[in-house]
């Protein structure tokens, strides 16, 4: 069954092109400040230069460079999508599997929690949080957007858990007197990991559009570059007006190319789990 | 029940036509200035609502929200031209010349050592056509018995103002502040005594004062969320009195939602006048796009006001001078000049004084004391004074040991500062001090700014004016309070300074060298003591478009040198003389 | 049904409530004196008359009395509608700001969500199981629906606006109109209003677009699609029963979009400067005005709430499950 | 003669290669006759039901023919097949309990459903039917969720037979129901056909038990091909293939239900069929095994009606 599921996955269309750009991404992130030997904020080249084989994706209107900006802002983005999409896929995992498995009175509450906090429109709670503080970073950003993304996760968690609970296996766990933790996590969370696992790809691209947007409302972090901030940064210094489009086009790009791939992973992912899907 | 059809009823009014229809008609909102405000017998423009373009005149950059008040005592956030365009000042005063003319007022002198007459133009009349009098005059200024009117303080030294006739008041004090006065001069707008009178102290400083009815050339017409739109008044006192003429019919200030779109416009020609700070825009004063600035090359604009960096001096190191010093010969202000700002800003005198008040700089004195830009005397300067790096991490420790590592706080979001704060946390470092920027949200950063809780802040508080006392005041202001809101950030205390700021205070503003003896004392202070270190000018951004008006103020020879600004405050020095010079570019 | 809709507002009424609180508790927990930033904006010289304005202010705004009376005055007011007054716009109350930005937003929202709605869920499910389509049309979806939305207006912006200017790219209507009937200015508005509804609308298309197309695979396999199939059913009908099930997850995707969709509403006001919630959120935060903040995030939550409450409405309406009293998926 | 299957092989396409489902597949279903299909999972029987009326999307029709009525059908042309289905042969499925649209009542979909075929619904003989299986005209106007499982089911027996058609393929219906339902059901199926509302029927299940009491004959398939036909009787007490035999013997009891892990209760398993061996595919597992079970036994009439795959049937 594993060789089956490998087997369609190296297959899938989708899911190798999407895998691709994630992986040529974070290796960009990954590698690409190490070539140089300046930061992402430094002012190296001349002002407002087009790309160049010097400066691939020009300078900015102080002469930063773009391409270093953007390599820099890769590891950023990565790194709030991936700390806030486990964040979120953490708590609506608990969430999702206590409400489901215990059902009862746990449940009815946890849903009521669940679906205030899905109600409240999440960028402008975030919003206001980060309006007030004072010193923004990475951390505190991904850990805002995760307090506030993981309803539907947990919602979709809890159904399916809720349709385990009964299964023959989990009986037997509990018959044989087997905690509710442990049950959980050795009986419910691997029957659904792929489910699981498409759950945190949905919640790491989520996770990223909504930074992003903090970012270029001018709630990102204070400290440091990310995609977002390149966005917000080249709208206040006009870039559109002075047509200086390496810098709006490549941070935009980079988002939607590895928000992009994370979606078509999991569509890819999808039909690989679920072969009803799979094409033939 | 009203209260909740407030509420619903725009949530439920969907589509776009009720959204213009309401969103549109933004002055039929409870607040907004009711309908029969249109005074001064101001038509509906032709051609179904639209202003004709070559008799309209597009500014923006002075308001950042919606109009909200008409109420010239609010200078700070009232609509653009409020003070200006409505109402009047008695005098105006041009800081390029440094010279006040009379405007409102015919001419003013001191009569006594403790006295002032002030005699007023005849016939000048309000827009709902009552004559202007001495009375105007001395309720306006007695409205700042009020604790809660800006000018309030003006009634610590200043004993009465009592009409002689109806065109002459005598004020007489009991401090001769002839440096503040000449301020309040030209900064008072007057209020109309009879529409004013009988109005709460609550009414008059919070009063959103909805029909303005003032003695200047223009009157409301309308306004939305994003623009203020202003008519001419026919029969302002100034086209018989001084023969000067407004031509645009119309003044459209454009609310700028932000920078980048006040460029978008203006290339488009849909700006005659920005005054907004425009990153970039050398490039296109250099290209052929149509766009004009005051200077055509470096720094393009004139200069508004001073960016200071202010030591917090109550704590370590910074209570240490040579410290400071050392700081202020450590920052690279050249690479913000020409890297942040590309050369649209000018590095600042050592004193920090404005290139208008170039001749209150004792050039002695800078000459021995002033600093620049010099990283190794830095390094020497902190050596000399036992400041050295012990740990060998590159940053020096103070003579006691401690670490030193400073903030320096810029609010988040004040894009040009916060590149300007990396730029010094770097150059610091790179001699030795580490200096790391930082950016509080604003309301954070006044909060420890004011409590005297940072180490290292940038402010651009005060404004050109007509004299440099402000700039002292701003600088060495005792005594020092729990909360220092406006002035002496960084709670430096010298009590000769002070002394001497107050001295300046009653010099007589044509006695230059009267002056001159004082600020030179100062200067020399400042500079031995460096409480604060000046780093550049901001820029009057100022820029414009010739293709409906023309005659803009540049430093070409023939042309006007007015400010060239509806910024507030600013039409007073010279703004509304600016609108006398203009002229249609086709057929005028 | 009546059950059904008792948890839903039991529900809203819960989310309301922590709003509220929230609302409340964040700006009087955090730094920063609102009355203090307002007063250095002020310029005013002289110490004792800051002093005697900060008083003033700070009664003003209740912030000198205990907590628990702030916090009950604040739904007391709040119950009469009363927001509070703008720092920013200074004495305009908060809540006739946000009623005069309210009809843009809703000018663009509304239309926005209900085309890419309807135009997504059409295209999607008649894209789901055409090869060609699904092949080529499809990605596009994707990356329609990755894009950031603020990403696309600044594109939408640039290439359209400023590169072709063919559109404006800034404002309601042309700063050289007023508003009126007449056919300008209307044409000005739509001019204005185009850009910032085709950027929400195309992200927001790509997204319901791909979503119908999966819903639609799956209903596909139903077993209610097997047995129609089997009994010789004409595509035809499949297809409308399929779309017609598919649909329903949608409506309650158009629930938990909802935000997502206000949220690149506000962004995309930005972007375009346009005149809406979104361009004063912006404002507020870059003014610090928080009570206009505060009464702007009441009142995209309220308008949330009550969308809520008519999708709810319409899921009711489309779902028999949920009229048959078993009580819906939703 | 109803219905004619000749050699019929229909494979599923799978990564690693092609599932031999049904592999060569020849039997006759007359007309009234009332057919039991029993094997175990896997042995080709839901197959065959399926090519009988519709091919899923895996599923490729490589050789053989189906007469239905004396005229063929084209097994791997999904719209010329619509010309047969419902109203020639029509199929009561396994999952009965979702086989109907959620979102429409159950009398506007069948409306709907009879339109589409260019079929005028009578209300009345709908509910004439209806009423044949126990249930009231009101359920045309509820929705499948306000259905119990019995009465939805009761509800696609009528809708799949509604056009009275000549094959009825009832598809493992009973699986899910308890054993008093079962024999409901096993009643209703027997009067359609005693009312000549379907012709012949062909009941596939895995529980040999329950078909006997209503089957005219059984016919048993192992690994894709069939193993043994003959009258019900004859099938349960004097099986002649050595698998119905183990079969039959695992039963308690005849008439008496019986678990489904006895069926594989049989020792061994079934063979792969992605390349299955030549010969008797039962060959591993059976007791009588031989060298000419190298060679595929034909499926020969041994007796009026019985037909047996094995060389040692005679």
């Amino acid at each position: 069954m594993r060789n089956e599921a490998l087997h369609f996955a190296l297959r899938n269309r989708k899911l190798v092109v999407g895998t691709v750009v994630i992986a040529v991404f974070l290796v960009a992130g990954l590698a690409g400040p190490l070539m140089f030997d300046h930061g992402p904020n430094d002012y190296v080249g001349p002002a407002m230069a087009p790309p160049s084989g010097e400066f691939w994706f020009g300078t900015t209107t102080f002469g930063q460079d773009v391409f270093a900006q953007f390599v820099y802002g890769l590891r950023a983005t990565f790194l709030v999508g991936v700390l806030g999409g486990v964040l979120a896929a953490a708590v609506g995992m608990v969430v999702g599997f206590v409400a489901g498995y215990r059902g009862g009175w746990v449940d009815e509450l946890l849903n009521m929690l669940t679906n205030i906090v899905l109600v409240l429109p999440a960028l402008v709670v975030l919003l206001i949080i980060n309006a007030y503080l004072g010193v923004r970073s990475i951390g505190v950003q991904a850990l805002f957007i995760g307090l506030t993304s993981w309803p539907w996760a947990a919602r979709a968690i809890r159904a399916q858990t809720f349709s385990l609970r009964s299964r023959d296996f989990v009986d037997l766990a509990r018959l044989s007197g087997v905690r509710t933790p442990k049950i959980i996590l050795r009986e419910i969370a691997p029957n659904m990991s792929s489910y699981l696992f498409l759950t945190f790809i949905l919640l790491f691209g989520s996770a990223i559009l909504v930074a992003a947007s903090l970012d270029f409302i001018g709630l990102g972090p204070t400290q440091g570059v990310s995609l977002g901030l390149m966005l917000n940064n080249a709208a206040r210094w006009s870039a559109l007006q002075l047509g200086l489009w390496w810098w709006f086009i490549p941070p935009g790009a980079g988002i939607t190319a590895i928000v992009g791939a994370l979606y078509v992973m999991n569509v890819g992912l999808d039909e690989v789990f679920n072969p009803k899907l799979r094409e033939m | 029940m009203r209260n909740r059809s407030r509420f619903l009823i725009p949530v439920l009014a969907a589509g776009l036509l009720s959204a213009a229809c309401s969103g549109g008609s933004g002055s039929s909102t409870p607040t907004g200035p009711a309908e029969g405000a249109a005074g001064g017998g101001a038509a509906a423009p032709a051609d179904g609502g639209a202003f004709p373009r070559n008799e309209t005149l597009y500014t923006s950059g002075t308001q950042w929200g919606p109009p909200a008040n008409w109420n010239p005592l609010r200078e700070w956030d009232c609509a653009t031209g409020t003070k200006g365009l409505v109402y009047e000042t008695l005098f105006m005063y041009d800081p390029n010349t440094d010279k006040f003319s009379p405007w409102l007022a015919e001419s003013g002198d001191w009569t006594g050592d403790l006295e002032y007459t002030l005699k007023l133009r005849k016939d000048i009349t309000w827009s709902d056509g009552k004559p202007f009098t001495a009375d105007d005059v001395i309720f306006t200024f007695e409205l700042g018995k009020m604790e809660t009117v800006p000018y309030h303080p003006l009634w610590s030294w200043m004993k009465s103002a009592t009409k002689v006739d109806d065109q002459t008041i005598k004020f007489s004090f009991s401090t001769a502040n002839h440096q503040e006065w000449a301020n309040h001069l030209y900064s008072r707008a007057i209020v109309p005594k009879h529409l004013w009178e009988g109005r709460s102290e609550d009414e008059v400083m919070n009063g959103v004062n909805e029909k303005p009815v003032g003695t200047g050339p223009y009157a409301y017409q309308s306004h939305d969320q994003d623009r203020m739109v202003w008519i001419k008044r026919d029969g302002w006192w100034a086209t018989k009195a001084l023969n000067k003429d407004v031509k645009p019919k119309y003044i459209v200030d454009i609310v700028n939602s932000s920078n980048e779109v006040a460029m978008g416009l203006l290339l488009q020609k849909g700006l005659d006048l920005s005054n907004n700070f425009l990153p970039g825009i050398a490039n296109l004063v250099k290209g052929s796009f149509g766009i004009k600035t005051f200077y055509d090359q470096p720094p393009y604009m004139l200069s508004a006001n001073t960016t200071w960096m202010w030591f917090n001096t109550a704590k370590k190191p910074m209570d240490d001078k040579e410290f400071r010093k050392a700081v202020a010969y450590a920052i690279d202000t050249k690479k913000i000049v020409e890297g942040v700002y590309g050369n649209l800003v000018k590095g600042s005198d050592p004193t920090g004084l404005l290139p208008q008040w170039d001749k209150y700089v004792d050039k002695n004195v800078t000459s021995t004391l002033g600093f620049s830009y010099n990283p190794d005397k830095a390094k020497q300067l902190l050596a000399d004074a036992g400041y050295k790096d012990r740990n060998g991490d590159g940053l020096v420790e103070s003579p006691s040991g401690a670490k030193i590592s400073l903030k320096l706080i810029v609010p988040a979001g004040w894009t040009d500062w916060m590149e300007a704060a990396r730029v010094i946390s770097s150059s610091a470092k790179a001699a030795g001090i580490d200096i790391e920027a930082d950016f509080p949200d604003y309301n954070a950063l006044v909060d420890v700014r004011n409590q005297g809780k940072f180490d290292l802040v940038l402010n651009n508080d005060k404004q050109l004016a007509n004299t440099p006392w402000l700039y002292y005041d701003y600088l060495f202001r005792l005594p020092v309070q729990k909360l220092q809101s406006t002035t002496n950030y960084g709670r430096y205390e010298n009590k000769r300074a002070w002394e001497l700021t107050q001295q300046l205070d009653q010099v007589k503003p044509e006695d230059i060298e009267g002056m001159k003896k004082v600020t030179s004392e100062l200067q020399k202070i400042q500079l031995e003591d460096m409480p604060v270190v000046p780093l550049w000018y901001n820029g009057l951004w100022s820029q414009t478009t010739n293709s409906t008006w023309k005659n803009w103020p540049t430093s070409a020879p023939n042309a006007p040198k007015y400010p060239p600004t509806v910024w507030r405050n600013w039409l007073e020095m010279g703004g509304t003389l600016m609108l006398t010079e203009l002229q249609p570019a086709s057929g005028g | 049904m009546r059950r059904y809709f008792g948890r839903k507002l039991l529900i809203y009424g819960l989310t309301f409530f922590v709003a509220v609180t929230i609302n409340w508790m964040i700006p009087r927990f955090m730094p920063g004196d609102p009355v203090q930033s307002m007063l250095s904006r002020a310029n005013v010289a002289q110490p004792a008359a800051v002093e005697a304005m900060r008083a003033h202010y700070t009664a003003m705004f209740g912030l000198d009395l205990p907590l628990w009376q702030q916090y009950l005055n604040f739904w007391g007011s709040l119950l009469k509608g009363d927001l509070g007054i703008s720092i920013w716009l200074f004495p305009t109350p908060v809540s006739d700001v946000i009623v005069r930005a309210v009809p843009y937003t809703l000018g663009l929202l509304i239309p926005s969500i209900l085309l890419s709605w309807f135009a997504g869920n059409r295209f999607g499910a008649f894209a789901a199981r055409r090869k060609w389509l699904d092949n080529s049309v499809l990605p596009i979806g994707y990356v329609l629906t990755a894009t950031p939305y603020m990403w696309l207006a600044i594109l939408l912006a640039w290439a359209l606006g400023i590169v072709a200017g063919i559109f404006p790219v800034a404002g309601a209507y042309g700063f050289d109109l007023q508003a009126s009937w007449s056919w300008t200015f209307l044409g000005s508005l739509a001019q204005h209003w185009f850009l910032p509804f085709a950027s929400l609308f195309l992200v927001a298309f790509g997204g319901w677009a791909i979503g119908m197309r999966n819903m639609i695979i799956y209903e596909l396999e139903a077993d209610y699609v097997n047995y129609l199939r089997a009994l010789g059913a004409p595509t035809r009908l499949v297809r409308r029963y399929a779309f017609r099930n598919a649909i329903l997850p949608q409506v309650t995707g158009l629930a938990l979009q909802l935000g997502v969709l206000v949220a690149g509403a506000l962004v995309t006001e930005i972007v375009f400067s346009y005149p809406g919630l979104g361009h004063l959120i912006l404002q507020a935060i870059q003014n610090q005005d928080f009570f206009l903040l505060q009464g702007t995030f009441l009142f995209i939550v309220i308008g949330v709430l009550i969308a809520n409450f008519i999708i709810d409405v319409a899921y009711v309406l489309v779902d028999p499950r949920t009229r048959t009293g078993m009580g819906g998926a939703a | 003669m109803a219905l004619n299957v000749t050699d019929l092989r229909v494979y599923y396409r799978t990564l690693r290669g092609e599932v031999k489902a049904l592999d060569g597949v020849t039997f006759s279903v007359a007309d009234g006759e009332i057919m039991g299909l029993a094997g175990e999972s896997g042995s080709g029987k839901s197959t065959l039901a399926k090519s009988l009326i519709r091919l899923d999307g895996r599923m490729r029709h490589v050789g053989g023919t189906v007469e239905l009525d004396g005229k063929t059908m084209p097994l791997s042309d999904d719209t010329g097949m619509d010309r047969f289905r419902f109203r020639e042969v029509s199929l009561i499925p396994q999952y009965s309990m979702s086989a109907l649209n959620p979102t429409r009542k159950i009398g506007k979909m069948v409306g709907e459903l009879l339109e589409s075929r260019g079929e005028r619904p009578e209300r009345a003989e709908l509910e004439r039917r209806l009423e044949l299986v126990g249930l009231s005209k009101d359920v045309l106007d509820r929705y499948p969720i306000e259905l119990s499982g019995g009465m939805k089911q009761r509800v696609v027996m009528v809708v799949s037979t509604l056009l009275n058609p000549s094959l009825l393929i009832a598809d493992e219906i009973t699986s899910a129901l308890d054993v008093s339902s079962q024999k409901a059901v096993a009643t209703t199926l027997l009067g359609f056909r005693d009312r000549g509302l379907v012709t012949s029927m062909m009941v596939v299940t895995h529980d040999i038990s329950l078909v006997y009491q209503i089957a005219d004959t059984i016919m048993v398939m192992y690994a894709g091909r069939l193993a043994e036909k003959a009258p019900a009787d004859v099938l349960v007490t004097a099986p002649r293939h050595p698998y119905t035999k183990q079969l039959i013997s695992a039963l308690p009891e005849v008439g008496v239900r019986y678990e489904d892990r006895r069926l594989t209760g049989i020792p061994g398993n079934p063979p792969s069929l992605l390349k299955p061996p030549g010969g008797c595919r039962f060959r591993d597992r059976c007791p009588l095994a031989f060298e000419q079970c190298a060679e595929q036994p034909p499926f020969a009439e041994v007796a009026p009606g019985h037909f047996v795959a094995c060389w040692k049937a005679e």
